[in-house]
């Protein structure tokens, strides 16, 4: 198991600098321009100082270079300066971003904590939905309540977010005034009331994607759990005299979890990487709402950076799905 | 013996009896006879459907109206009949949503399949599938879109070239889970009896992957394109809303949903008919999708 | 018969019958047996003859739908298993009732460990605490034959060999000293050599702890080596039942005498071909109406064609005790001749 | 049939089948599991061998080795005089319709969503240049030798029952009128009212079309039947390969002795050969024992049986065993101490 | 004559004190929504409105202008003028007092320094200021004592209003500032984020392109003001959602640039909880002609250039037309309703710099068919015009946004009833406004035939702003296709008046001749079609008392005046 570990974590470095330089020079290539959001009076050669300023006037190769040792060597290094006061990092510059000229990791981390409460708690959400409906509607194969649950992820995949999102605003910001529109990302939870605020701000944004992520899992879980159903084991044990709730809440869940488990640590790193759209509709600032800001505004160091990020994160998840895999499934030992 | 010759069933009896099986399914008839519907609709819709021409003016007058006789569904804020729009949308993200997926499921089906069958081009294949699910999909669709528009929009006109480049580019950023999933099932069948049957008897991997192994990844396949198809014409909108899909006065649902969300609070069914036509595809092309696996599968189609 | 104690399980006029999207199918028509206490029954037949489905009707263990229960009694001493309550029929599953089953491999629970898995019916019926189980868990590994026993309960299925797993099988399934074990093909998945271990296991077990079973093969040498008496099924019935001696001395049933003579023996003479019953076994759509045997049958007359035969035992026929077969032939051999060609 | 001047239609010599464990962060090469571990013999043109053993013992690898569905790690697999094991791929592509397999599960081993004529046509389409009319009539005509209705050409398989089935795989094995089939356990999913079918049929066949076969299977008794001369396989290595009538009538490798006492005679009329208990299980064929492969659970090991592997040596003609209790023919002393052993044996 | 304005002006906006004015800070707190969130608190490094508005509570300049475009003190005794000798009589220099006693947030006084360390720092060129222009002409800035800044210029300036005039050049500290110039710049966070100013309130809080929050400067010119305690600006979103959280919720205050659809405009008013307002300033929706060929057959860097005429645009007669087919009113209703007027100019305020041409306004699709028909634009058989088997088909490339596609649609109406064949093209607007001079979708390559977009002159002057139509002006290769001329106009006439203009001192004199430069590129040559003047559109909430747009400068002009209704 370590070693299947240490030998994807060793494959998983030249994959993922193929990446960041597919990705660079990708978002490189894109088209747009950091000055796009510069008025129009603003005359054409104070616009070439300025791209000059930014360091987008070099040659792309250089740039990633420069790039790569600050995102391997000096963002590291800052952050263990931080933490325990050293100085490796040199007061070497950091990556920056043209859009605000403030430390590309520095806006990431500001955005970290609004994005995992919120994607999180709806990812969190959407698991909790899923898995009951998942596992009654396969317990109860073809009974009114799958059928149901089949609509329900259905409607669930073909319904994007940027309709219901908007809807759910109509229907409970506007119309019923329960909550706002707006996601106060200053709020910190200190007493009753600051977390009942907490929890009203959150409401639209979880509703929102937690549909959207039970729907997909529900299928998983349901798929899975039918395959598991008409196993041996499960008359195993009945034969022993377990009652029905024992049987599927611990023989045959415990055993469909596994793929369900990977499904859903694959999923995590969209957690990190926010929901662009919902962020945006509810204002929730956080990592998706950067990147679509970036992309608007051709903020490369940004995108880049962010895009590298997620790469990381799904890179990782995928391998962290293998190992997790291997912990709960018994039978699986990577050698 | 001769007489027993003729009394052999033709083969087409297993066409009929996939219809046989497909029609037992509630929900695919349901989806069936949905798109159907759909696609009559947009193919001689416009034949049945041409509300006269107005001027500015006279179309102005009657902007955002409400569903009468006169205008089925309403009018959208210039006025125009949104049945018409409807219409010709539809026809536009049918066609995107069938073809890019369609482009993404082969292309993804035969990256699985090479990399399931041949063990030397599972690693390299597997790793450019992880690296486009890692890959920022919007970069690179905007890439491609800038890279090929103009030189689409001049081979085959502004309209042709912008609907294959679009297709394009929605499938080959969509097509690696099929790829996943399918050298999933590729790597499990290999070790079936029957595919090492095929090679006892000397069939080359050309034939094995095609007549073995590529029958029996229907199912896994089915489920993947019918999720294709939703998510391709729900990228073309976010496409046409970043500016990179048809030219803006060309309709798809998936725009005319875009628009509609700022009238949403005021005339809701400018939101209404398009999500209804997306989610109505999505939802018959899913069930259909089930009922097709199972028809499909001479094991349950048996039963 | 009368003179013996009550038999610990009597089952009387079972009927089960299977609903598919085809029609129904009648896996048990109309099966009635008995099994006395300390006594091994065997149960031959094909697949698809109806004795797995039988044994599993009796304890509820049939997913239903599809499977559905038409009639019948089944008497575990007092208790009439189709009539109790779920819940009742579940304090007999495991307690009063053990099952092995066919695959050790897919019959137990992959992601947990046999210690956990043999405890569940401790617990479950037993009342035991976590302690009490575990240390009835070794006793009861180190009764079906696993070395280093203790140790052994933190492992999970997979990394025991087969017929290690099979142990365990007959460690859950004798965990709460069961009145009446059922054993679904227990060696068939098995090597000859490590079937014939579990063999001589069960052997001394029953010896040991004196319960019935009920053991389900379809290979005949496995009855002759364990069973003091044996069924014959065939299309969802009995249609032989005799003391295992008394089977294979005398068989009576035209199945039962095919069967015997299809399988080539391994010491006897060498015969130059097999003995084949033609045909293949009926699926039965129906409630049988006819023998269902009657289309491989080689005695087949048009009274097979109109009317299933019943059971005839000592009383009727010239069997030895506790032999009797369904067959109108056998009841009546008159034109069994020209049939015969 | 043990005429040295003809020779034999199938000779393996010294077959290796290894399957590679690579480990460490690294994946080298740190192992092999030893599935087939020098396996020779030879089979006679119209002959059956029999190959038994418990599974995990390799015979089934041998099998599929033997028509290179595995590439063979050494050895030489040599049929009508060309080396199989390093024939080009076209070539081997144009040796395939003299060998063909029967394989064990006739569900597993049909495509599912082919129908009857398709999987029965495929290796002419393959091999021929016929027309589908042509094949189609070939198609029937193998229909009718394995005892199918010409009525079931354009069912699916699982419409079938397991004989049928079965049978359904012969008739693909003959399409091309091959000399050598491999039966590869191909009555072991089957009930026995069924078995005897195949088996009938098996027979048939070589007899009308002169077939040569490798009767791979756990069914000593059915192999008893069918086969001429018997390989005991056990762990990857032949233990004994003898004429069917001696081996049944008095096994002298330890294993060979143990496997025939533990199969239970459905007569019990007859008398009962003493059972032998082996104890433990099969050594994982990934680490074999050092000496002797049987030596872990051998009731007659000695001292030499655990440090050094018996070859396969003819002890009494026409009968190779690999153990130390016997020595090769020419020695006298050594089979009489055999006989010895052996006479301990039979009352343990 | 200017300064009584100006003082006039001032005692204005000082007038709208309400007498119910308490003290500084008893109001609570105000909050802002902006559909762009604010990237930076320094304009210095980025000209997005977003920036500057938010930058503009806490920054200011010297001086600023009012609602009517009026210039008006802010950090100086008085306007200088050429009357007082603030500016000096060969108009190369302008001398400007400090307040006394003026002192920024963290108690410092400020001094003449502060303005001269802000001109050195813009005017550095590893900087990349974004309000250079700002500093266009100036030789030097120098204190003349603590509390007198001088600027002189490299030759006569008609109009020194520029530097450390309106929200886009305000004054920074230089203590806080001294260690950032030049390439520093923009690695400066923390000053970048947290600058230290004179304004009402200062930062204590920033998330990058989220959240700004403020509380009221203690140091604050004014003892009584500001009204609130603290300030919160939210940004993220788009238009909708910040005009349905001031009209609809009741979230937030104020909502700065919530342009959206007429209809939902009238029914989030209904809500009854806010009311929308418009600043017109002078951005002009506008369509450009493309006066060369961007026929994609002719080679790169040929394509659009003044070396070949646009085969059918270059004749005025199908301007014209083009022109007359459009009912601009409609445009207006359609997409801005309360925030738009059709015009014909493209300098359509203040009202004493436009021209009173109205020409355009009325549709004549007759007139219109009449000169296509005089131009030998016939209709062929299909109904679209053609001359020498050419057809008249017409490239019409834009933004992405949702009115400018209304406005594509209904124009491709109109021309398409005059026989003309319309393609479509909407751009995405970091590409179109991105001057990349690797796209071809930029609006300088203009590689269609004719394109839509809005502009503006900046301030009240127009004269930079004219100037862009040159022909020196035109993008092309040479000059990396950086030019602001983008239809190509080129008239020896029109270079030769903007010289005049460029030294004419006059006010009138100079908005004569602006008016005159208005019209040639318009009315008389038609090369650009102006549509719609623009307002900009906000919205605040009834309780938010004292606000009054500014289309001149930042719209928070006067916050430090605002309070809430109570």
């Amino acid at each position: 198991m370590l070693t299947f570990t240490l030998r994807r974590l060793l494959l998983a470095i030249p994959t993922l600098l193929v990446i960041s330089l597919v990705i660079f020079l990708l978002v490189d290539l894109a088209p747009g321009s950091p000055m796009s959001e510069i008025p129009l009076t603003v005359p054409p050669d104070v616009r070439r100082k300025m791209m000059e300023a930014l360091g987008a006037d070099q040659p792309v190769f250089v740039r990633y270079v420069l790039w790569l040792r600050q995102f391997f060597w000096v963002e590291p290094a800052t952050l263990f300066d931080g933490w325990f006061g050293t100085n490796w990092a040199g007061g070497e510059q950091r990556i920056l971003s043209w859009q605000s000229r403030a430390p590309v990791f520095t806006i990431i981390g500001q955005r970290i904590p609004q994005t995992l409460t919120v994607i999180g708690t709806a990812y969190l959400v959407g698991v909790m939905i899923a898995l009951p409906i998942g596992i009654y509607s396969a317990y109860r194969q073809y009974s009114l309540f799958d059928q149901l649950g089949t609509l329900f992820a259905m409607i669930g995949f073909s319904v994007p977010t940027f309709f219901s999102g908007t809807l759910i605003i109509i229907i409970f910001a506007v119309t019923l005034g329960w909550f706002p529109t707006k996601y106060d990302t200053n709020l910190s939870v200190t007493d009753w009331p600051s977390f009942v605020k907490q929890l009203q701000q959150m409401a639209m944004p979880v509703m929102t994607l937690g549909l959207a992520n039970a729907a997909v899992i529900s299928r998983y879980m349901r798929s899975s759990m039918l395959d598991n159903m008409g196993m041996d084991y499960v008359r195993t044990a009945r034969a022993k005299g377990l009652t029905e709730r024992v049987v599927v809440l611990k023989h045959v869940l415990r055993n469909s979890m596994i793929p369900v488990v990977t499904v859903i640590a694959l999923g995590i790193p969209s957690i990190f990487g926010g929901a662009i759209i919902t962020e945006n509709l509810f204002g929730v600032n956080g990592i998706g709402a950067a990147l679509i800001g970036a992309i608007h505004a051709s903020d490369l160091p940004m995108v880049q950076t962010l895009a590298f990020i997620f790469a990381v994160l799904i890179v990782s998840f995928n391998l962290i799905a293998d190992v997790l895999y291997g912990l709960l499934d018994p039978r699986i030992r990577y050698d | 013996m001769i007489e027993v010759i003729t009394a052999i069933p033709k083969p087409e009896s297993a066409l009929r009896a996939i219809w046989h099986q497909f029609r037992s399914h509630k929900g695919a008839v349901f989806g069936l006879v949905v798109l159907s519907l759909l696609i009559i609709a947009v193919v001689i819709g416009p034949y049945l459907w041409h509300p006269e021409k107005l001027t500015v003016v006279e179309a102005l007058k009657s902007k955002n109206k409400g569903p009468s006789l006169r205008f089925p569904l309403g009018t959208d804020q210039l006025g125009r009949d949104m049945l018409q729009r409807m219409i010709a949308a539809g026809k536009v993200s049918l066609a995107v949503g069938f073809v890019a997926m369609m482009i993404a499921i082969i292309f993804g089906t035969l990256i699985g399949v090479l990399a399931g069958y041949y063990r030397r081009l599972d690693g390299p294949l597997m790793r450019l599938t992880d690296m486009f699910l890692a890959l920022p999909l919007v970069p690179l669709l905007l890439v491609i879109m800038m890279l090929f528009r103009d030189r689409a929009a001049s081979i085959l006109g502004p309209e042709l070239g912008a609907f294959t480049l679009i297709v394009f580019a929605i499938g080959i950023t969509s097509w690696m889970q099929a790829a996943r999933i399918v050298r999933g099932e590729v790597l499990a069948l290999k070790e079936r009896e029957y595919v090492l049957a095929a090679r006892s008897i000397g069939s080359a991997s050309r034939r094995i992957i095609t007549r073995h192994i590529l029958p029996n990844v229907v199912s896994p396949v089915m489920v993947a394109a019918t999720l294709g198809i939703a998510e391709a014409i729900i990228t073309e909108s976010v496409l046409s809303f970043l500016g990179l899909g048809f030219p803006p006065d060309f309709p798809t649902w998936g725009r005319l949903l875009f628009d509609g969300l700022s009238y949403m609070q005021v005339y809701p069914e400018r939101v209404i008919w398009p999500g209804l036509a997306i989610s109505l595809t999505v939802l018959s092309v899913n069930y259909i999708g089930d009922g097709l696996r199972d028809a499909l599968d001479p094991r349950i189609r048996g039963r | 018969m009368p003179d013996r104690a009550a038999p610990i399980l009597d089952v009387r006029g079972l009927k089960t019958v299977f609903r598919t999207r085809g029609g129904e199918i009648h896996a048990v028509n109309d099966v009635s047996f008995h099994l006395e206490r300390g006594e091994l029954l065997g149960v031959v037949g094909e697949s698809g003859s109806g004795k797995s489905v039988t044994m599993m009707s009796l304890i509820g263990l049939l997913p239903s739908p599809p499977a559905e229960i038409r009639a019948g009694t089944v008497m575990l001493g007092d208790l009439d298993l189709l009539k109790i309550t779920p819940e009742q029929l579940r304090n007999v599953r495991g307690a009063k009732v053990g099952f092995i089953f066919q695959d050790p491999m897919t019959s137990l629970n992959p992601v947990f460990n046999i210690g956990f898995q043999i405890a569940e019916p401790l617990r479950r019926h037993m009342g035991m605490n976590k302690a009490q189980a575990k240390a009835r868990a070794v006793e009861l590994l180190e009764l079906v034959g696993i070395p280093d026993a203790a140790k052994r309960l933190g492992d999970y299925p997979h990394q025991f060999s087969g017929g290690m797993r099979q142990r365990v099988m007959i460690a859950i399934a004798l965990a709460c000293d069961p009145d009446v074990l059922i054993a679904d093909e227990p060696t068939t998945a098995l090597d000859v050599t490590i079937q014939a271990q579990i063999l001589e296991l069960v052997k001394e077990l029953r010896v040991k702890l004196g319960m019935a079973i009920i053991w389900i093969t379809h290979d005949l040498g496995v009855i002759a080596a364990i069973a003091d008496r044996v069924m014959v099924m065939y299309g969802g019935q009995i249609v032989e039942q005799a003391p295992v001696k008394d089977l294979f001395a005398n068989p009576q049933h035209p199945y039962t005498r095919a069967l015997l003579k299809t399988i080539p023996s391994l010491t006897g003479a060498r015969e130059k071909r097999l003995q084949v019953i033609e045909g293949q076994p009926p699926i039965m759509t129906t409630a049988p109406s006819a023998c269902a045997f009657r289309a491989r049958c080689i005695h087949a007359f048009e009274r097979c064609e109109v009317e299933n035969p019943k059971r005839h035992g000592v009383d009727q026929l010239a069997l030895g005790l506790g032999h009797d077969v369904a067959c109108h032939w056998v009841a009546a051999p008159v034109p069994a001749e020209t049939a015969d060609v | 049939m043990f005429d040295a001047a003809t020779t034999p239609l199938v000779q393996v010599d010294g077959l290796k089948m290894y399957f590679p464990i690579y480990s460490g962060i690294l994946r080298r090469h740190t192992g092999n599991v030893k599935a087939v571990d020098g396996v020779s013999f030879n089979i006679q043109a119209g002959e059956t061998l029999g190959l038994v053993g418990e599974s995990g013992c390799g015979k089934s690898t041998v099998g599929r080795a033997l028509l290179r569905l595995y590439e063979p790690t050494a050895g030489a697999v040599v049929i009508e005089g060309e080396d199989i094991a390093k024939l080009t791929p076209e070539a081997l592509r144009r040796k395939r319709p003299t060998m063909q397999m029967v394989f064990q599960d006739p569900q597993a081993s049909l495509n599912p969503r082919m129908t009857l004529a398709d999987i029965i046509s495929e290796p002419l389409v393959e091999h021929t240049k016929w027309n589908a009319d042509r094949r189609l009539e070939r198609v029937y005509e193998l229909m009718d030798a394995v005892g199918l209705n010409r009525r079931f050409a354009n069912r699916f398989p699982h419409e079938f029952s397991g004989g049928q089935r079965q049978r359904i795989g012969i008739a693909r094995a003959l399409a091309l009128n091959p000399k050598f089939i491999v039966c590869d356990e191909p009555i072991a999913a089957l009930d026995v009212s069924i078995q005897a079918q195949v088996v009938n049929l098996l027979e048939d066949l070589q007899e009308k079309l002169g077939l040569t076969y490798l009767f791979i299977s756990h069914d000593l008794s059915m192999v008893r039947h069918i086969a001429d001369r018997v390989a005991v396989m056990y762990l990857g290595r032949i233990a004994e390969l003898s004429p069917r009538d001696d081996l049944f009538a008095k096994p002298l490798h330890p294993y060979a002795e143990a496997l025939l006492s533990a199969v239970n005679e459905p007569d019990p009329s007859l008398a009962r050969r003493p059972r032998i208990i082996l104890k433990g299980d099969v050594p994982s064929p990934a680490r074999p024992p050092k000496g002797c492969n049987f030596s872990t659970r051998c009731p007659k090991a000695f001292a030499r049986c655990h440090v050094e592997k018996p070859e396969l040596q003819e002890v009494e003609p026409g009968r190779h065993v690999a153990c130390f209790l016997y020595a090769p023919q020419t020695g006298s002393t050594g089979t009489s101490e055999a006989k010895e052993h052996n006479q301990q044996g039979e009352y343990q | 004559m200017k300064l009584k304005t100006a003082l006039l002006g001032a005692a204005c906006a000082l007038s709208f004190a309400p007498a119910a004015f308490a003290d500084r800070g008893t109001d609570g707190e105000v909050k802002f929504t902006f559909p762009q969130a604010v990237s930076i608190m320094n304009p210095f490094l980025s000209s997005g409105t977003k920036d500057v508005y938010a930058a503009s509570l806490v920054l200011e300049p010297l001086a600023g202008f009012d609602a009517d475009g009026v210039i008006i003190p802010k950090l100086v005794t008085e306007i200088p003028t050429l009357e007082n000798g603030g500016i000096s009589a060969d108009l190369t220099s302008i001398t400007w007092k400090l307040l006394p006693d003026l002192k920024w947030s963290d108690g410092s006084p400020v001094t003449a320094d502060d303005a001269v360390f802000t001109a050195a720092y813009c005017m550095d060129p590893a900087g990349g200021c974004a309000q250079l222009s700002k500093f266009d002409g100036v030789a030097k800035v120098e204190a003349v004592d603590a509390s007198t800044v001088k600027v002189t210029f490299t030759g006569p300036k008609p109009n020194p209003y520029t530097a450390f005039v309106g929200a886009l050049s305000p004054i920074l500290q230089k203590a806080q500032f001294a260690a950032c110039q030049g390439a520093a710049a923009p690695t400066c966070t923390d000053p970048n984020n947290m600058p230290i100013g004179t304004g009402p309130f200062k930062v204590t809080g920033f998330t990058v392109n989220d959240t700004v929050t403020l509380a009221m400067n203690d140091q604050y010119r004014d003892p009584a003001k500001p009204a609130f305690a603290s300030a919160v600006i939210k940004g993220g979103g788009d238009a909708e959602g910040s005009a349905r959280a001031v009209m609809e919720t009741g979230e937030f205050d104020y909502a700065w640039n919530t342009q959206i659809p007429p209809d939902s405009q009238a029914s989030m008013t209904a809500a009854g909880k806010g009311e929308f307002v418009v600043a017109f300033g002078t951005l002009v929706e506008r369509i450009e002609m493309n006066m060369t060929d961007p026929d994609p057959a002719l080679p790169e860097g040929e394509r659009s250039t003044a070396k070949h005429p646009h085969p059918f645009l270059s004749d005025i007669k199908v301007r014209t037309a083009l022109s007359k087919a459009i009912d601009r009113q409609i445009l207006s209703d359609v997409g801005y309703g309360a925030g738009g007027k059709p015009t014909c100019n493209v300098v359509p305020a203040p009202d004493a710099w436009a021209s009173d041409n109205t020409g355009c306004i009325a549709q004549d699709m007759e007139g219109a068919k009449k000169l296509l028909d005089e131009a030998g634009w016939v209709p062929g058989a299909d109904g679209i015009r053609e001359k020498d088997g050419k057809k008249l088909h017409v490239l019409y490339q834009s933004t992405v946004n949702p009115i400018r596609q209304d406005f594509q649609a209904l124009i491709k109406d109109w021309w398409t009833e005059l026989g003309v064949d319309v393609e479509l093209k909407a751009i995405d607007p970091s590409v179109f406004f991105g001057g990349d001079a690797g796209s071809p979708d930029t609006f300088q390559k203009f590689y269609a035939d004719v394109e839509m977009y809005a502009n503006n002159s900046d301030g009240t002057d127009p004269e930079t702003y004219l100037s862009q139509y040159q022909c020196v002006n035109a993008p092309s290769p040479e000059n990396q296709w950086q030019g602001e001329n983008m239809n190509r106009f080129c008239d020896p006439a029109y270079d030769a008046k903007v010289k005049v203009l460029t030294t004419t001192v006059d006010v009138a004199e100079r908005q004569k001749i602006a008016k005159e430069l208005n019209d040639m590129v318009t009315k008389d040559s038609m090369t650009v079609i102006p549509l719609v003047h623009r307002g900009t559109l906000s919205a605040h909430s009834n309780t938010l008392g004292g606000v009054k747009i500014n289309a001149w400068d930042s719209e928070m002009w006067n916050v430090a005046d605002w309070f809430r209704v109570k």
